[in-house]
């Protein structure tokens, strides 16, 4: 273990190169860019044992890394923003053929205008297409769980792409200490690739034709589904299993911050929950008593366990990145969703924030915390369910 | 989940996938054994794969198997001694 | 070669899904007679994708990857580099219709060319878009009919052989249907190099050009004899003229357009002048390779 | 008054093989019932048809709007454009107990089921008057005008419907054959 | 007004060249490409006075109406499935460059394997991207809505692009009678051609370079939600308008079917709730007393109409003929949501039907209602509200 | 024309966010010059999305629709069509970069060029993706450093303007900002004429090939010089070699191709041995070109 | 909402639209005026349209803006007479 | 025992131009500190950087984890790799009150404001070793060399950092850079 001063971008490198991934091939944009770069500079140095395929967009990006996949070796990408729209047709095929392969995800606006700051807007776009979706605070996180998503992915209850997810210059640029784990600890940690099916010369295997049986076929989708469930309990065993070698658990799904004995509830997700923990510390030393809950895991959505430790609070903040304009916040909808389900009736305040890369703190969050305990209190419930911060 | 698995989207040759298309025709090839030379080129171009051929003596002896021949008429207009005629089946 | 070394094995299976005369199951026989279990097949959309008939069989026995419409070459480069990393021996073929290959898919497959991919493109080129109905790519002929061409195209047809040797790959060739012993060498020939090959193989589609089924190879050989196709291979920036074409750089001996034109639907309603200006372009056409083969 | 006004919905499948025009079939048949005042449907069997193969489209026709968007599990009425396809395709299943059959054939079909069985030799109409494309005959639209007589649409309804939707020749000899196999057809009886 | 009978593409194409349209760029596809085809025909043959670009992809085809519209000119493009993923970049774009724009969306299941049936993964992906998104039960509401949308994106207070969805085959190649209005009819209806702003020669605008004030940015994004917002009114009124002009009124955002005395609610979109019409009459007979509430629009999210009319209601089945996959159908989650942010209770259960083209019919509908009233009546509530229909 | 002969209207604004010597200003200062009030840019992503600066000003003025990367030329397509319905008359540029014009947007480019839209697209070619940070792009020369290429490019630069003359459109021309007076007439010209016109610009880039800002000037000269950059027309297939590169159909009258090379920092690891490879692609380049213009 | 609403993407041509750039200069190009031959060239290839040209007697009298100039030294590499030099401000 | 070990969290601002490696210099301090036991973040102004431009970068140093990723707003110390830009750029903005500022000068800036300043001339230092890159004298590591003497970050580490980040005859001259502005840097007091 060494310990470096890394960028998220670099620790993304770091990872895919520890993992013995042997199929690189990523289309430059800013900031995904330096993860590129840095693998290019890898490979030109021999540093890593990497075939670089430099391809001329984002879509064959992920269709060059499909086809080694489908091929038969571990292979990754890695994109942002416009780029992930352009190759989103493919983020969609790949899943539902069931290749296990990894992205990493530099999230970042969409234009008009032209904007490289961050918002999940990018990201939580491809919450339908049946990847797995992590996101990350830290860049130790961003390497942990690029190494993980391998062996997630490739677990024959899932089979499916997964994605992490680590916020614009925040993280991808942003350095701090990072422990790089041993060659020899990832080796003992990611087995062999696996993979549902492998076309090989000589071996007639048709993957894609016309289905004839539309309800089998049906279910092939709605198996896309399950497996996202049955990844609930394998994120679990992973992400357990990494904190015995590494001494880091991050809690599986999600991870919680003073939530216990918590009255209040902030719900976010990616690098602005760093500044949740400070303002809840404030908030705290103000009286009101709030606990952080970092859903790390966008797909699986994690609402049985958010639930769990929202049960019993008299309040919950959900913090969007992005929204599903016409309605609200991608996390809120997810969640409110699921507690209505199960008839849970928590007020819950869907706040969108830190649209198109404006900065939010943790003052801004002490305020935003202030304000939901006082129409709580003051409404017993919440007046309007969807709010953009700042307000107007 | 492996090959095999229904739930995959993956498929094995089969023959007959669309089932036995000569239903499709509506005229037939039929070989003059006496004219064919058995050069081979209808077989070469049947599209279908349904002409089938056998050495003989150093001449191909062709077959056409009319479960799945559609008809279409390739082996008789390449057929260069007219040996094969499509007769209606309308 | 003869047709007598030819192997027998089937890669297109009886009972298929293709209309009856199909030029793409025949060009799919002599990739199979050419390759055989060297090849891995990366099929975007298009007929060949019903071709193979329903799930959970398949009328084509070759291993095969389907994919997205404009993804092809980029899928087979990553096969190619893969398996070559595997240390598997064989041949990534892909096979794409003119629509994409040179529309939606054309950036995708310049990209892989540039990069000189260890890949095989076979262009299919029925001058169409047949699986969604005969709707009008950038390889339909001039004053052809379409569903979205009423009145006939008032383009050219892309010169995709041309535009692909600009691209200074190791090996473009053009083929036809109706010669295929031809192609099937030309299909080997690639094989035996490194590097990206493009193989342009002209089909008619008795559907899409409303001829009679069981023309198809008529068709095909109508257009090398009237000089509006040409067979030849480029290395190096070098054409040669393909012995089938070959005696048609003498223009005497090609036979007028008209009479290939004529016996297509499509082009039931082009107009004289329109003939003559496709006349010139066939002459330029042949000019331009002729200089580029001295 | 024919069947059409005495049920609340009919549901009709019509088989031939791609090419054959059986979509075509099923459209004249609605629109000409719409013309009598009917609310009718008529979509393909979605399928990716090539020439010469097995296709099936199907029709809906009732006195109000139709409001079920799903295929047509039992048909009251098959009618069957190309007799030589009912050796590879079941065309009575699902069909109807007492249900309706039309067939284009010139001889009385051997058929193991009770149904209400219609021939009409539409075959011989499309021949006779050179209702011919590539090697086949165009026998759909004789078809609609023999189903119309059993099903009790006004012929001049498919007329119009016929002359709307096609042009020029093709509609007046297609008029004459819908009017042919309109007085041709014959109740055949049970099977 | 003539009646004819048409196909939901052929209405498409109609409703296109009625509202003097300019410019349209489309790509073919399966189910869509009877759209294109005819609308070719009507401008080879003289009958519709439409430029056509016949481009080379999706994206292109995007790109092209996008560009005529920013010019000055009214514009249209159709797709379906693979189509609308392959521009889905462009549908980001378009809509946040605030131009007005109208696309018809033949909904079709995304592959692999290849499929050409119906559901509506394609249609609901794009639920976040700022366009309205409206689906059509029947080919008059096909050639309704397409016309409307083109006076609704056009308004000021909207000047977003707008979507009608209409299901593949069953609308788009079902033939049934339909009532085409008269050319002035239409023409009094819709106004000329207004949007936000024009790119002219000599004036330098310039559309699109990097934001300096990220708050500002942030707004704009944050307005395109507004803008939906504001759409509900402008919609309610465009509907009244239309219905005055030909006799057809369909409800605004919703339309409801025997919903007043109802105890249970269908709530679904798209073709299928023909076949919900059909059912509820027949669980009526069978003594559960239902009704049936079409979304219309799917953007803007009709939450507070749907509120009006289901509360005090027993018990809500919402169908969604497609998943985001690891959570829940798209309908369920926005309208859950929005009930848990109003804090109503009422048993609500999602199924996920009629994927991947497989047939669902009244037959289907009447035994989910059925096992639904039986469900909430032993449980109080509903047990697990997520399921997959048919069950396995 | 003489400088004198040129308006002097700013269309690049002082104050810009261009590095310091940056070539596709200067470009777009020849594009005003050209072609004034009468254009429309539409300009995917690239240096020039960044050297307009900051919302709500522009460094830049032309009425200007920046677009996706890979979507400009049927954004173009489409304005062109709509002014021409609604009688507006003027000329519809698009101004890409090379990814966007040889790469991502290459079948854009393609697709429009085979329909031959009304527009002129400019490829300012500084041969690699200088936006995020100087990345190969297809246009990148073999040889050259990239921070995608720490060990030099292994492939050969895609021959664009040979690509677009393939595609028979009406007007392909080459130009460098050394030569404005050459690029001016030129892009003159291709106004003038309808269709699909191509203008190929180089660009030489001082951060990207690392070379010092006050010498952008000298390094398009010196591409012009060796011949590793040629200047031309093409019209219906056939070029004419343009004035400023005339002199160097005589090789013996080009300078040594490292001249050009050992100036540029992106060169500074390459072989000599590589060198001799890019001096015998540029002599067969000069062949094929002569050829075409006999 | 229409072109002036702060809320759309627009922009509108704006001199020192990213500040005073004479302050990315570390070098400053000079002219003599004595060397100046009027010919314009700087003026033809400044890439930041810094340079500011006057008819004087047909002959171009050349001035330099240094609030926007950024000092890249194009004009001094490309002036026939070598009229102008580049000047460390560092 | 310097600044860094008294204060839970210190924020940091670097003022330089494109090209002049700001971004490195956070980066080398915040390594630094980190091999003295510390926590930090450093980032760049998230902007798009052209050579020559005035440009900015952070840093973070502290005891603990550092939670907050949001800019600095507040700095309590900012660093002037070019003292020119001071003139365009007011690099004194959101500065605490009795804030740190470090200053690449050969002599005392004017300024009127109550700050704790030091200055050393990293610009003679790069000069002197020969650190020039395309007529721009190198300073950013020298910076770094006094900046770590005003925070108590150990010399030590700074020279490891450099040493890991740069490789050979670059890493040497920045390592005597550093070193003798960490020698020569001095505190001018309040302006
Ligand atoms: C992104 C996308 N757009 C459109 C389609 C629909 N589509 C499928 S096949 C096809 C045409 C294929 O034409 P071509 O490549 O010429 O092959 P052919 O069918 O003629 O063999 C089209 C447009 C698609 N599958 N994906
Ligand atoms: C779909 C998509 N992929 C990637 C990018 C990121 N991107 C922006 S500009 C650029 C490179 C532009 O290079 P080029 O076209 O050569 O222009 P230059 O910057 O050199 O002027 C890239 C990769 C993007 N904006 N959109
Ligand atoms: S008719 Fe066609 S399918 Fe039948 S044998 Fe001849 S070539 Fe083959
Ligand atoms: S349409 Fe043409 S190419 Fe396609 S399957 Fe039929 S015959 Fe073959
Ligand atoms: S990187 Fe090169 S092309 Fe881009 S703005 Fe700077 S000098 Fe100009
Ligand atoms: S130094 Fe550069 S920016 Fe300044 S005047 Fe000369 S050419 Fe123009």
């Amino acid at each position: 273990m060494v310990k470096l001063t890394l960028t998220g971008n670099h620790c993304v490198a770091y990872a895919v190169k520890l993992s013995r991934v042997k199929v690189v091939s990523a289309y430059p944009i800013t900031p995904q860019t330096t993860i590129v770069e840095k693998l290019s500079e890898m490979v030109d140095s021999g540093d890593a044992d990497i075939k670089m395929i430099r391809v001329e967009s984002e879509h064959s990006a992920l269709s060059a890394v499909y086809g080694a996949a489908t091929a038969g070796v571990r292979a990754f990408t890695a994109t942002s923003s416009h780029g992930l729209l352009y190759m989103h047709e493919m983020v969609w095929w790949t899943a539902q053929a069931r290749v296990p392969l990894v992205m990493a995800v530099v999230t970042r606006t969409i234009g008009p205008p032209w904007n490289i700051w961050t918002d999940h807007h990018d990201i939580m776009g491809q919450r339908d297409t049946g990847w797995l979706i992590v996101m990350a605070e830290t860049n130790q996180e961003v390497l942990d769980e690029t190494i993980k998503l391998f062996r997630i992915t490739e677990d024959p209850r899932v089979f499916l792409p997964g994605m992490v997810g680590l916020d614009a210059f925040i993280l991808s640029h942003t350095v701090e200490p990072v422990e790089v784990p041993e060659q020899e600890v990832v080796d003992s940690f990611l087995p062999e690739r696996r993979q549902p099916y492998t076309i090989r010369f000589g071996d007639p295997l048709i993957m894609g034709n016309i289905p004839s049986d539309l309800l089998l076929n049906a279910k092939m989708r709605w198996d896309v589904h399950e497996a996202l469930g049955r990844s609930t309990q394998v994120i679990d065993e992973v992400d357990r299993e990494w904190g015995k070698l590494t001494g880091r658990y991050y809690g599986g799904l999600v991870e919680c911050y003073r939530c216990e004995d918590a009255d209040f509830l902030f719900i976010g997700a990616g690098a602005w929950v760093g500044d949740m923990r400070l303002a809840i510390d404030k908030l705290r030393d103000m009286g009101y008593r709030f606990g952080v809950l970092k859903v790390r895991y966008i797909r699986p959505f994690p609402g049985a366990r958010i639930l769990e430790i929202a049960r019993g609070k008299k309040g919950v903040v959900v913090l969007d990145r992005s929204i599903s304009a016409g309605s609200a916040g991608p996390i809120f909808l997810d969640l409110a969703a699921y507690f209505q389900g199960k008839n849970v009736t928590i007020p819950i305040k869907n706040v969108v924030a830190g649209l198109a890369g404006f900065d939010v703190n943790y003052e801004d969050f002490v305020k935003i915390g202030e304000r939901f305990v006082n129409e709580v209190s003051e409404v017993g419930w919440v007046e309007n369910h969807l709010e953009f911060y700042p307000l107007r | 989940m492996e090959v095999g698995n229904p739930l995959l989207p993956l498929s094995r040759p089969k023959i007959g996938v669309q089932g036995a298309t000569g239903s499709w025709r509506f005229r037939k090839p039929e070989i003059d054994q006496g004219k064919c030379i058995g050069c081979g080129i209808c077989w070469l171009y049947c599209p279908d794969s349904v002409i089938d051929v056998e050495d003989v003596g150093g001449r191909f002896k062709v077959r056409v198997d009319y479960v799945y021949c559609k008809g279409c008429g390739v082996c008789a207009s390449v057929c260069p001694t007219k040996a094969i005629r499509m007769v209606s089946e309308v | 070669m003869t047709i007598r070394d030819l192997p027998r094995e089937k890669y297109v299976l009886p009972g298929n899904a293709a209309c009856p005369g199909c030029p793409e199951t025949m060009g799919l026989r002599y990739v199979g007679m050419a390759l055989g279990r060297r090849a891995i097949l990366v099929i975007p959309a298009g007929c060949t994708s019903i071709i193979q008939g329903l799930h959970p069989g398949s009328g084509l026995s070759f291993p095969i990857i389907n994919v997205a419409f404009a993804s092809s070459d980029a899928v087979a480069e990553g096969v190619a580099v893969a398996k070559e990393l595997l240390g598997e021996d064989g041949v990534v073929v892909v096979w794409a219709g003119d629509g994409a290959t040179a529309d939606i898919g054309f950036a995708t497959l310049s990209g892989a060319a540039e990069r000189n991919g260890n890949i095989i493109h076979v262009c299919v080129d029925n001058e169409a878009y047949m699986n969604t109905g005969i709707q009008r790519s950038s390889l339909t002929p001039k004053g052809a009919w379409t569903t979205t061409t009423w009145r006939g195209k008032t383009e050219s047809k892309k010169n995709m052989p041309l535009i692909m040797m600009s691209h200074g790959i190791p090996y473009v060739a053009t083929a036809s249907v109706a010669y295929p012993l031809d192609f099937i060498e030309k299909l080997r020939k690639a094989a035996s190099m490194r590097g990206f090959k493009y193989i342009h193989l002209h089909a008619p589609c008795p559907v899409g050009w409303r001829f009679d089924p069981s023309e198809t190879v008529e068709m095909a050989r109508l257009a090398i004899e009237t000089g509006m196709w040409v067979l030849l291979e480029a290395e190096k920036g070098k054409i040669t003229i393909s012995p089938p074409s070959r005696p048609y750089i003498d223009k005497s001996r090609r036979k007028p357009i008209v009479e290939y034109l004529k016996r297509q639907g499509r082009f039931r309603e082009i107009s004289e002048e329109l003939v003559r200006e496709i006349e010139k372009e066939v002459d330029e056409y042949w000019s331009t390779i002729l200089k580029l083969s001295s | 008054m024919g069947l059409i006004a005495e049920r609340s919905l009919i549901e009709l499948r019509f088989h031939g093989r791609g090419g054959q025009g059986a979509v075509t079939a099923a459209h004249i048949t609605v629109d000409s019932a719409v013309r009598d005042g009917f609310w009718g449907t008529a979509f393909p069997f979605f399928g990716a048809e090539r020439r010469g193969a097995p296709v099936a489209a199907f029709a809906r026709l009732s006195r109000g709007r139709v409001m079920t968007r799903s295929m047509v599990r039992n048909p009251d009425v098959v009618v069957v454009l190309d007799p030589s396809i009912m050796s590879y395709v079941n065309v009575f299943d699902g069909l109807k107990d007492r249900g309706i059959v039309v067939i284009n054939s010139p001889t009385r079909p051997n058929i193991s089921r009770e149904v209400k069985l219609y021939t009409v030799n539409a075959t011989r109409i499309a021949l006779d008057l050179g209702l011919v494309l590539a090697g086949w005959p165009l026998v759909n639209i004789a078809m609609v005008g023999a189903l119309s007589r059993v099903l009790g649409i006004r012929l001049d309804s498919v007329l119009e419907s016929i002359r709307n939707m096609l042009s020029g020749r093709m509609a007046e000899l297609n008029v004459t054959a819908a009017e042919r196999a309109y007085h041709e057809v014959s109740e055949i009886g049970g099977g």
